[in-house]
């Protein structure tokens, strides 16, 4: 950044990007989501009699519990994202790292979302 | 990646040592920040040993009897010494405040002086405030209104309008609360700090003011308006007892709310 | 260092303006807006001016509480001027009174409001109805913050109109070239680089000195630099013997509490729970004028009737207004006393000493703000190139008392004077005249020479010197005697002066140095205080002589001129008090005796 | 941002005395970044169920020994912190608690109850 402009112009810098209300607004209703959700699940593992691979699968054979486990990843995951993007725009300053970063993270929760979610379903469906 | 270290030029060595005057009996050490831009030298901390019995109550006072009769080359910001005009905003026991209206009895062991933190140091004590000058310009702090003020006579405001600026038109402007943000550490070149963000929202508050929709537009943004992660530093530094975390909650609101 | 190293960065501009305080800040809006290329030099950034430590409010008769009238307005501040105010200038004030404070609220300054949402007025001392009878509701409020909420307004009007400002700029000395001022000499603290600006008018709006005094309400900042580079150009100080002592100083801290504590209803009590104001001022009472109530608090304390462990202080009472009032209309005041005497207001009086507080004296301008003095036998000859404004000046509106919340008034009021005189009189970017180089030589002379001084007495112990001098020889009291003695011993701090050791030789903000040129403006002025109190043989408002108790109409209804020669050594002249009005719509205030 | 000015930077974190609020607050970040990883490893286990009996019980045998013990624990308080605090942070979103006094009480609630639901899930889960 150039010392010569003025301290207005670089306090102005990019202008408003009229965005981030979604993110803001995204980030606290997968919150309220996760609220119950973390109370299932912490219940349903606490109260789970063995973690044995008989069990684990009768109780995702429950629609109830595979549907609940599902919602749970994606939300998770979505306000997972969102947290780790405002993670890295706190403390990355370089524009094209944070945005590889962000991309790189975004996708890899993608994919482990994807992977958590079609494991229930297969779970669930397949007995 | 966000600076969390110092750079090299910015480290602190360890300066001079001014014992008390002979016969002093009730001392208190003052650590104070010291940087000199005409030898090239990296800052340093030089200790003070300042006798009480002969010495005003609050930092300020301490502050000035060392420049009188130890080192008058010290230099800091002060003026009113009141706690109104927001010169002598530095860091005093690790805390953002203004060193007139903070007493010296309220601080445990020795006291340590640093200038505002994170800020680029002109000498000692005195930060360069350009940027945070610029950005509370930015905001475009002053009455926009479409509506014709009456010719002879002034606008009418309701008791309980004018109600909605106490605790926030009394900004004092010390950047106590900006500058104990980490999150305006990090990106001070594009988040506008709790300063300007509570004076944004002081002229959004003004019944008189009809700007609210392009104020509320020029905010939102994930750096201007959305680094505030509710910390909350800034309203345990203000020394004026405002609560810049709210306006910037109240401004959030206004941002979902107006989403329908 | 030969004074040829100071590189030295050139500014031309229509209009130079010293100082962003009110004054400072309503001259270079009114400037900027009016087309004229203006710079506004200040050594504090804006809002730490000292007006931001204004509190009780703004007087204008916009009779939203009550009946008011200017002319009341006008009659009140003649007689708390005992006379001595200039009746032009003080009908021009307070006939635009109205408009500039209209004008404010357009601006966006938060006043408390009334029930019918208009600006809340309270009472003030000395602020009537109908010429004495009753008490006017004159004083427009926000809260008891008023200076920072006009302040801060009319910095964030500067920022909207783009005016441009050279923050952290110290004013050094005037370029006066054969007695027209052509410009100001300044050096920027942040860079240590030396600044001339040129300017068809240079603008003063440097505040007062109450830096002269030990215990002063004033902040550090307020050092007259302006006063100061008046009296080194050659030209005089007006009325400076005038220093008003604000009835309730914080006992120790020296903080102001607002005399809107006593308009709100609050009053002042004796070692005995006396309310001895009523025995002073019988239909005033705590609302007396200032010098009134400071004179009557220390006949109290001399009388053995203070408070506390030496006896030396007084109380002022709000603990029966309720924690209602005072959280709506005194807020700052409760936060000053708890921080600086541990006092909760709503249960324990604050105690509370006159206080050095303002300087009624300074610059002779006229209403338009231009500076005058005497030349050739007229008194109102104008100094080409030469305004000032706010307590700076000497207008005079204040003349030998000033009512509280008429300063708020008089910066606004007389900013905006300048801004329309300096609109009518200069033609804008018209081109400057050479400066011959020997001019501009011999200011870096003296700075160049301060910079260096390597004598053995540091700047704090002579600062000291004067402080405790001025504070104990021009006290509420004067007599003769403790005068003349006073003026010896100020000739002897100004001399040793010139034994002063800066110990930092740096440019980059060189506090030491700083504090050192002021101490040097300081020392000027008080001069002409001190002097000049020992000149004046007469009570009159704020100067009480215990020699001469009296108002002397015949003899000293005039005002001081003082010029002050390196040396320190004081000459005197006087002008004519203006006892003529500025139009036919009101008339002339003949004297008569004070009472209240 | 770099520090590309040529005058020192004022000493920040290394001498600010963080009040409790930015203590939570650092907390907060730092739990939902363990959680991000949380969510990874449960979309990992539920992919080692859903792949067979073989693949879990490895898995399971991990998550049994004392290390595994100790990550289950770390995840469970901090999933109690985090959901606890983000409570509270739901609350200022609405304008609630924000003042100086409630903000630190509130602070101290949250460290109450993340103890102290912490302790009875795994009460449960053990018994």
């Amino acid at each position: 950044m150039s010392n010569l402009r003025t301290p207005l112009s670089k306090a102005k810098g990019l202008g408003s990007a009229k965005t981030g209300t979604d993110h803001f607004i995204v980030q606290r209703i997968t919150a309220l989501a996760l609220m119950p959700l973390v109370v299932w699940l912490c219940m349903s593992l606490a109260f789970l009699p063995d973690a044995n691979y008989i069990s684990v699968h009768l109780w995702l054979n429950s629609p109830f519990n595979a549907v609940l486990m599902i919602v749970t990843l994606i939300a998770g995951f979505y306000h997972g994202a969102l947290g780790m993007q405002v993670i890295f725009e706190d403390y990355i300053s370089s524009h094209s790292a944070r945005i590889i970063a962000i991309i790189i993270t975004n996708l890899l929760l993608f994919f482990f979302a994807v992977l958590g979610v079609f494991s229930v379903l297969k779970i669930a469906i397949s007995g | 990646m966000a600076e969390f270290k110092l750079p090299a030029n910015s480290v602190l060595k360890i300066g001079k040592t001014y014992p008390a005057p002979e016969g002093a009996r009730n001392i208190k050490i003052f650590k104070v920040y010291r940087y000199d831009p005409s030898n090239g030298e990296n800052p340093s901390i030089d200790t003070f040993h300042v006798d009480m019995d002969n010495c005003g109550p609050m930092v300020l006072d301490a502050l000035l009897k060392i420049k009188s009769d130890t080192d008058a080359s010290v230099s800091l910001r002060r003026s009113c010494r009141e706690g109104i005009c927001g010169s002598c905003s530095m860091n005093i026991d690790g805390q953002n405040t203004l060193a007139c209206t903070k007493a010296i009895d309220d601080i445990k062991g020795d006291v340590t002086v640093y200038p505002l933190p994170h800020q680029p140091v002109v000498k000692d004590l005195v930060s360069d405030l350009t940027n945070f000058y610029a950005q509370y310009a930015s905001v475009e702090p002053w009455l926009k209104s479409d509506t014709p003020a009456p010719p002879d006579q002034e606008r009418l405001q309701s008791v309980d309008d004018r109600k909605q600026l106490d605790g926030l038109y009394e900004c004092i402007m010390c950047a106590c609360c900006s500058t104990s943000c980490p999150s305006y550490w990090w990106n001070s070149d594009r988040f506008l700090g709790p300063a300007a963000l509570l004076n944004a929202y002081r002229w959004i508050s003004d019944s008189r003011d009809d700007a609210t929709g392009e104020r509320l537009d020029e905010l939102e943004d994930p750096f201007k308006l959305y680094r505030c992660h509710t910390i909350m530093n800034c309203t345990n530094a203000c020394p004026k007892d405002l609560n810049p975390a709210k306006a910037i909650a109240s401004i959030k609101k206004l941002m979902v709310e107006r989403k329908g | 260092m030969s004074i040829k190293d100071y590189k030295i960065i050139d500014h031309e501009y229509d209009v130079v303006i010293v100082g962003a305080g009110g004054a400072g800040l309503r001259a270079t809006l009114g400037m900027a807006t009016a087309g004229l290329s203006t710079a506004c030099i200040t050594k504090v950034f804006p809002t730490r001016s000292h007006t931001v430590a204004a509190q009780g409010g703004m007087s204008a008769a916009l009779a939203n509480m009550g009946e008011d009238n200017w002319k009341w307005h006008m009659y009140d501040t003649v007689k708390g001027s005992d006379w001595l105010g200039d009746q032009d200038a003080i009908e021009y004030m307070c006939r635009e009174a109205i408009p500039a404070v209209i004008e404010l609220e357009h601006y966006g300054v938060p006043f408390s409001r009334t029930e019918e949402g208009k600006i809340y007025q309270r009472p003030f001392g000395g602020m009537t109805t109908n010429y004495g009878e009753g008490t006017a509701q004159r004083t427009c409020a926000a809260a008891d913050r008023t200076g920072h909420a006009i302040l801060h307004t009319l910095y964030q009007q500067s920022l909207k109109h783009k005016a441009e400002f050279f923050i952290e700029y110290f004013a050094t000395d005037l370029i006066m070239d054969d007695g027209v001022c052509r410009g100001v000499m300044a050096w920027d603290l942040a860079t240590g680089d030396l600044h001339r600006f040129r300017g068809h008018e240079v603008v003063l709006a440097t505040g007062g000195s109450g830096r002269t005094f030990f215990s002063a309400t004033s902040a550090h900042t307020c050092t007259g630099d302006g006063n100061a580079m008046v009296l080194r150009a050659g030209l005089p100080l007006q009325d400076m013997e005038f220093v008003q002592f604000h009835p309730t100083g914080v006992y120790g801290a020296g903080v102001l509490i607002t005399e809107g504590v006593r308009g709100e209803g609050g009053y002042l009590t004796n070692s005995e729970g006396e309310r001895f104001m009523e025995r002073y001022a019988p239909n005033a009472k705590d609302l007396a004028s200032r010098d009134v109530v400071s004179r009557a608090m220390t006949k109290e304390i001399n009388a053995g009737r203070g408070v506390g462990a030496d006896k030396d202080h007084l109380y002022l009472n709000l603990q029966h207004l309720g924690p209602e009032v005072i959280n709506e209309r005194l807020p700052g005041i409760a936060e000053s006393a708890r921080i600086f005497s541990g006092v909760d207001v709503s249960k324990d009086p604050i105690p509370v000493l006159p206080t050095v507080h303002y300087n009624m004296g300074g610059i002779p301008t006229n209403y338009r703000g231009e500076v005058v003095t005497i030349n050739g036998g007229d008194p109102d000859s104008v100094v080409p190139g030469l305004m000032a404004i706010g307590e700076a000046a000497c207008v005079s509106v204040h003349g030998a008392n000033r009512l509280g919340s008429n300063s708020l008034l008089d910066i606004v009021v007389f900013g905006r004077a300048a801004a329309i005189r300096a609109a009518e009189v200069i033609e804008p970017n018209t081109s400057h005249k050479l400066l011959d180089e020997a001019i501009t030589s011999k200011l870096l002379e003296r700075f160049d020479k301060i910079r260096y001084a390597d004598g053995g007495t540091p700047t704090a112990v002579i600062r000291d010197k004067m402080q405790r001098t001025m504070q104990k020889h021009a006290a509420v009291f004067r007599t003769g005697e403790t005068l003349q003695e006073g003026v010896d011993l100020m000739k002897d701090v100004f001399t040793s002066f010139a034994d002063v050791g800066v110990t930092d030789r740096s440019m980059q903000w060189n506090t030491d140095l700083v504090e050192t040129l002021e101490l040097d403006n300081l020392l000027i002025q008080a001069q002409t205080i001190m002097a000049g109190a020992n000149n004046r043989e007469e009570s009159r408002g704020g100067h009480a002589r215990e020699d001469f108790t009296e108002r002397d109409d015949e003899n000293w209804m005039k005002h001081t001129l003082a010029w002050v020669n390196d040396k320190g050594e004081v000459n005197f002249d006087y002008r004519p008090v203006h006892m003529y009005t500025l139009t036919d719509d009101c008339e002339v205030i003949p004297p008569k005796k004070r009472v209240y | 941002m770099s520090w590309n000015d040529k005058r020192p930077m004022s000493p920040h974190l290394q001498i600010y005395k963080l009040p409790i609020t930015a203590k939570l607050s650092i907390l907060h970040r730092g739990t939902g970044a363990v959680l991000t990883i949380g969510l990874i490893l449960l979309a990992i286990a539920l992919a080692g169920a859903a792949s067979g009996e073989s693949a879990w019980e490895s898995m399971h045998r991990l998550l049994s020994s004392w290390f595994g013990y100790l990550v289950l624990f770390g995840f469970t308080t901090s999933l109690y912190y985090h959901f606890c605090n983000g409570v509270r942070h739901l609350f200022w979103d609405s304008g609630m608690g924000l003042d100086l006094k409630s903000a630190e009480k509130s602070a101290i609630m949250v460290l109450i109850a993340t103890v102290v639901l912490t302790v009875f899930t795994w009460v449960i889960a053990l018994s």
